[in-house]
């Protein structure tokens, strides 16, 4: 953006502001999702949040059968943050498809499965049960999750297993599948363009990151396993970065996730990069967060005259903020 | 069990109305709330969040102590603690300050249920009971009021309580453990007392430390009588949907939850743990696995 | 500790709690030492805080040849946190040895000199000029600035490289050699593993996360150079469970680093496994924070009855969340 | 440049004397400060920390505006914009709250230095200046007062500024962007009006957003006379230790530096970048490379 546009921006109607997005063959009304876990399976907050306003909902990661979790605590705040060790608690593959996603449809949302297996086999006997279904626009394989014993964050940080697992999956839909990536790598360039390589149509970047709360009055974790995921506004600059990494590494879109709480954090990410955003730990803080953050994101590219998310997207550059800053100018008496 | 709740609950901007100090260390907060706020009922609870910016990310539990109407706004009261950064923080509020409130939340005690109620209070557990004993008052229930404390400073809102009670001719009972005001006792004492001469069944609604909760629980198990416990658990969403705030079921209430299989509503449906937040706060002692309870 | 220890410790006189330890041959007289890049050479402080009270001073890294460091903006607050990218400013090895470290002996610090470099030559040459010097009671080498273009955290988060790097260093120093890590790596026990086989005698775990903040007006990052590194109470949660994991990995002492502001954060990276600890960006708020940090767990060691660190340490378990809660045993009335 | 310096700041906890809305936007905040901290000189700043819990991590840096005693104690005055959520969280702060105060920071003006003192202040930049003219006041020396603004609202502590100068003859002049108040235009445009009139060597003490220093820098280089401008940079110790507020250097300040070699303080050791902390926030306009400077 060149200094005289940003001074004098031409302001637009905000209904004027075409938030579309494209996660492969799926077009979203907008670019916010709410993320996996923090939405529950997107009825039980269908009565403050109306499901149609958001580009999707994506629900609690699935399993083959019921998990019913870890055992407390379960959650702890910190800084900024919090960590949770839910442990995959969910309903199971049978009661999703039969009880969950009916509701769902009747209520138009557009539906994005996250689903989750400790091993190739389980994710391809989701996808075999789920893949046809007319009431999921994509899946979302939580490849990441910090929280469980076996086919957690480090067991799918192999590239080479990522991409073969992602090729099996291919076979089983014709929807987008988004893979979900852990940021606790090395180099998220590598598990990135892993996925590409096998097939996924987008990246989510990132779930929790491994982080530990020691209780010293009972010499314990603060959660009943030892170490949770941390979330929340505290992890934003480090998802940013993860983000901004992958999504240079990658051509297919990515989906940027951790600490998003305004309509500001959401653009930031897609100035990074991202195609579209998860609002997570920010809906337990406010259950009407992911509308507000549609609203907030309208809101700012419309004064600045900017009808299209593409015109923001890509225009974050490394070296910008060297530039003489624009508030500095506004108050120039020269 | 319900099966299926129609959800209620709004997050709505709440203005504070009183805000004082009460007994020793505890405040007491009164907040006008808007329209659309549904009336809670005695055990439910509301998540409060402090106006930006906030010291702490997330909202904060808090029982509801009282709801009335005055000049058609419904105010509702909490009595808390302020025990760590959150309601320290809180407890700053002027009056005039907003406060965003979710609520009402969770289920409440079923005071409706037949029998001799007696309400069982420990420490600043008080809260959602002085609520029962208006409501009871209110529908022209006779109670017994039990309330336990470690010493009598911390016997908060007793006064409030004695005033309530008097109009039904309930009655108060105080136990202190160093024996500074009431029974030198704990409540449990106390029961044991009064239950001789009370009419059964006896249905207790109690709320306090988990550790008394489970020795009223097992006291009332014990006898056949019921008793409603209302539960706390470290929370982050209080609506249900992090799965965060779990509470161990009995054996029998796993077994309820895996016959109605797939017909149960999935809130509900984790044969292993109940969800403090939806499933409770509100127990009946029989659902809960009380040796696993912390 | 039992549940009845809990409830009725016996305190005892603060000044009886000893809080030395050791690290390699190197004796503190307490865990609490500063981090490097956040004190400065040492001296700046020395008119506010008592060098002697502390365990040491590491001292920012040093180059060979002196460097300016990256363009501005060099810092941003985040959430409970702050991205720094100074790009390893420093006075270079000569004036290092020449007039910083007579400095610091004068102020009789226990002196830990950080060094940095680009291959394992340049740090070779750091070590022959210093390895000797009677003014260093050791050395800690930073594998981890994510702020350089060459030789940061990513360059340095192969093992094979790190224990070769150290089996080389090894020659030129007989003072305790300590290899500070970085958070951003998959398994940290792989690079604490590999860093204690290359010999050696401690693990700094951890240096900051590689983060990135947006400045949308701009569009650009609010740093110079895109990405920086996070520190601060944000990280605190993350810093402890790569503290314990990679004390869970090694028999060699790990020192924690990350978010560190009280005598409780503190004992709770003791308890996860540390020996001694830093205090880093904490002094920038507060110049005193790293003495405060030694007197507050001194009191809260006393106020328990427990008059040595070893008391405490390893006492953590993961599972002992399960117990029953003190506080709430503590306002029973059962 | 001085080679070493004696470190004398410290870190105090001060307390909310006054506290008051001053023009449009801003806020004059006075501290009264706790014995051993040392009395700052124009030019100087400090770094605030809010009480816990604090909204933000860093204390922010504050340009003193005023030191003065009143019964034996040092007061020290800060001008300030509410601006996010550091400042903003200041800004709520009633008389008798407390604020960690790091300081007397940096280098201040050198106001001794022999020629017609020029006082140059652009908005929220008069802070140091009305301290720097007070200064001269107290020293017997008249001076030219130069403000500009965008508008006249934002004129802060003109009122103050015209007391102090009046004592010693000195001038205040106006300038504002739109010409709601004094000579419609820049502060370049008053000096341009100014110099000719003044006994020469002319020396410049400016503060200011950087535009405007910048353009005070070359018009006093053009002239040759001596500008003295009081920088900002985001910063985190404020006191020299993290590196994190450099400025440019200028190629004659480089060569300076480097021709000191091993000889001088490692904190203005680096050729390259200036700390605006320690190495200023004051610098004489030939120190910087105003190009560069962002
Ligand atoms: C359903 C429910 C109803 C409650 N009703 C009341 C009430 O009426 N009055 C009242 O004073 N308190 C009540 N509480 C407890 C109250 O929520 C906590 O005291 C509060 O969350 C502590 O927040 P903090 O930021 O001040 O403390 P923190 O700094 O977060 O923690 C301080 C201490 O409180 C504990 N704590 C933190 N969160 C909770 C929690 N959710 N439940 C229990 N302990 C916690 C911590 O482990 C720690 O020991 C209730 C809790 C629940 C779950
Ligand atoms: C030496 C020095 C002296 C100063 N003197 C004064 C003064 O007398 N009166 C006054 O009103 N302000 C002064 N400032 C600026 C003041 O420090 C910032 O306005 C303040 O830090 C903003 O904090 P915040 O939390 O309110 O804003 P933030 O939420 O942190 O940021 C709000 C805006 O302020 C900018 N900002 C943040 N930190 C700084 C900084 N250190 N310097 C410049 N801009 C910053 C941000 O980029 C953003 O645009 C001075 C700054 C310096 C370095
Ligand atoms: C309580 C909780 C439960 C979560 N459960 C899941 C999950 O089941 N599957 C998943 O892919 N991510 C899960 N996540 C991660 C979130 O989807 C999200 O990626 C992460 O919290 C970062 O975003 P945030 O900072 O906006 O919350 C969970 C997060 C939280 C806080
Ligand atoms: C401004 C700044 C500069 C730093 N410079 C260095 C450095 O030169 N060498 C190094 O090993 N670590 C450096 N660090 C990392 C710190 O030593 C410390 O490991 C990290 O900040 C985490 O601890 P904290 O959260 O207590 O700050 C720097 C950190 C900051 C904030
Ligand atoms: S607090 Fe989220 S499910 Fe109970
Ligand atoms: S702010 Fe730390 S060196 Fe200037």
């Amino acid at each position: 953006m060149s200094h005289s546009e940003r001074s004098a921006p031409r302001p637009i109607a905000a209904g004027r502001v075409d938030l579309r997005v494209r996660i492969g063959t799926l077009e979203l009304r907008n670019p916010v999702l709410t993320a996996s876990g923090t939405f529950g399976y997107g009825d039980e907050y269908a009565h403050v949040v109306d499901l149609t306003s958001l580009g999707g909902v994506v629900t609690k990661t699935v399993t083959v059968e019921p998990r019913s979790g870890n055992a407390p605590a379960r959650v702890a705040e910190t800084a900024s943050g919090m960590l949770n060790s839910i442990g995959l608690e969910n309903v199971g593959l049978a009661r999703f498809r039969d009880e969950k996603l009916p509701r769902l449809a009747k209520l138009r949302a557009t539906v994005i499965a996250s689903i989750g297996g400790e091993t190739a086999e389980e994710l391809e006997t989701l996808l075999a049960a789920l893949g046809a279904s007319g009431s999921v626009g994509a899946f979302e394989v939580n490849f990441s999750c910090p929280n469980v014993a076996a086919g957690g964050a480090r067991y799918w940080a192999d590239p080479a297993r990522l991409e073969q697992t992602l090729r099996r999956l291919r076979r089983h839909t014709a929807r987008p599948l988004i893979a979900k990536l852990s940021p606790d790598v090395t180099d998220i360039r590598e598990t990135a363009r892993a996925c590409e390589a096998g097939g996924a149509d987008a990246i989510t970047a990132v779930n929790t990151f491994v982080g530990l709360a020691v209780d010293l009055d009972r010499m314990g974790s603060r959660l009943g396993r030892a170490t949770g995921g941390l979330s929340g506004p505290a992890i934003k600059p480090l998802a940013l970065a993860r983000c901004h990494e992958a999504a240079s590494a990658v051509r297919i879109p990515v989906i940027g996730s951790g600490g998003i709480v305004t309509g500001r954090d959401a653009l930031e990410f897609i100035a990074a990069g991202a195609t579209a955003v998860q609002v997570g730990t920010a809906t337990f803080v406010e259950p009407g967060a992911a509308p507000r953050v549609v609203a907030e994101m309208r809101e700012w590219l419309a004064a600045r005259g900017l009808a299209r998310l593409d015109d923001l997207r890509g225009r974050f550059s490394a070296t910008a903020a060297q530039e003489p800053a624009a508030p500095v100018a506004a108050e120039s008496t020269r | 069990m319900s099966v299926t709740q129609t959800r209620t609950w709004r997050q709505v901007s709440a203005c504070v109305r009183t805000h004082t100090a009460q007994g020793e260390g505890f405040r007491w907060l009164e907040l006008e709330m808007p329209e659309g706020f549904e009336t809670p009922v005695a055990g439910q609870f509301a998540q409060l969040l402090l106006p930006p910016p906030s010291p702490v990310l997330l909202p904060r539990p808090m029982s509801v102590a009282s709801a009335r109407r005055s000049r058609g706004r419904l105010l509702v009261g909490f009595l808390y603690a302020p025990v760590g950064t959150g309601t320290r923080a809180l407890a700053a509020l002027e009056p005039g300050a907003h406060v965003e409130v979710t609520g009402p939340l969770g289920r409440g005690y079923p005071l409706e249920e037949p029998g001799t109620p007696i309400l069982v209070a420990g420490g600043r557990g008080v809260a959602p009971l002085l609520m029962a004993a208006e409501a009871l008052s209110r529908a022209r229930r006779r109670c017994e009021f039990v309330f336990g404390a470690r010493t009598k400073a911390l016997l908060v809102g007793v006064a409030g309580a004695r005033l309530r009670l008097s109009r039904m001719g309930s009655r108060l009972h105080v136990a202190t453990d160093d024996g500074s005001r009431g029974t030198q006792g704990t409540v449990i004492d106390v029961l044991e007392r009064l239950a001789p001469g009370l009419e059964p069944p006896l249905v207790l609604h109690a709320c306090g430390p988990h550790g008394m909760l489970a020795a009223v629980a097992e006291w009332a198990m014990a006898r056949g009588a019921r008793a409603h416990l209302a539960m706390e658990s470290v929370m982050a969403c209080g609506t249900g949907v992090c799965r965060g705030c779990p509470l161990p079921r009995s054996h029998a209430a796993r077994d309820r939850v895996l016959a109605q299989g797939a017909s149960a509503n999935a809130l509900q449906g984790n044969p292993e743990w109940a969800m403090c937040c939806t499933d409770g706060p509100v127990f009946e002692s029989r659902e809960l696995d009380w040796e696993r309870v912390s």
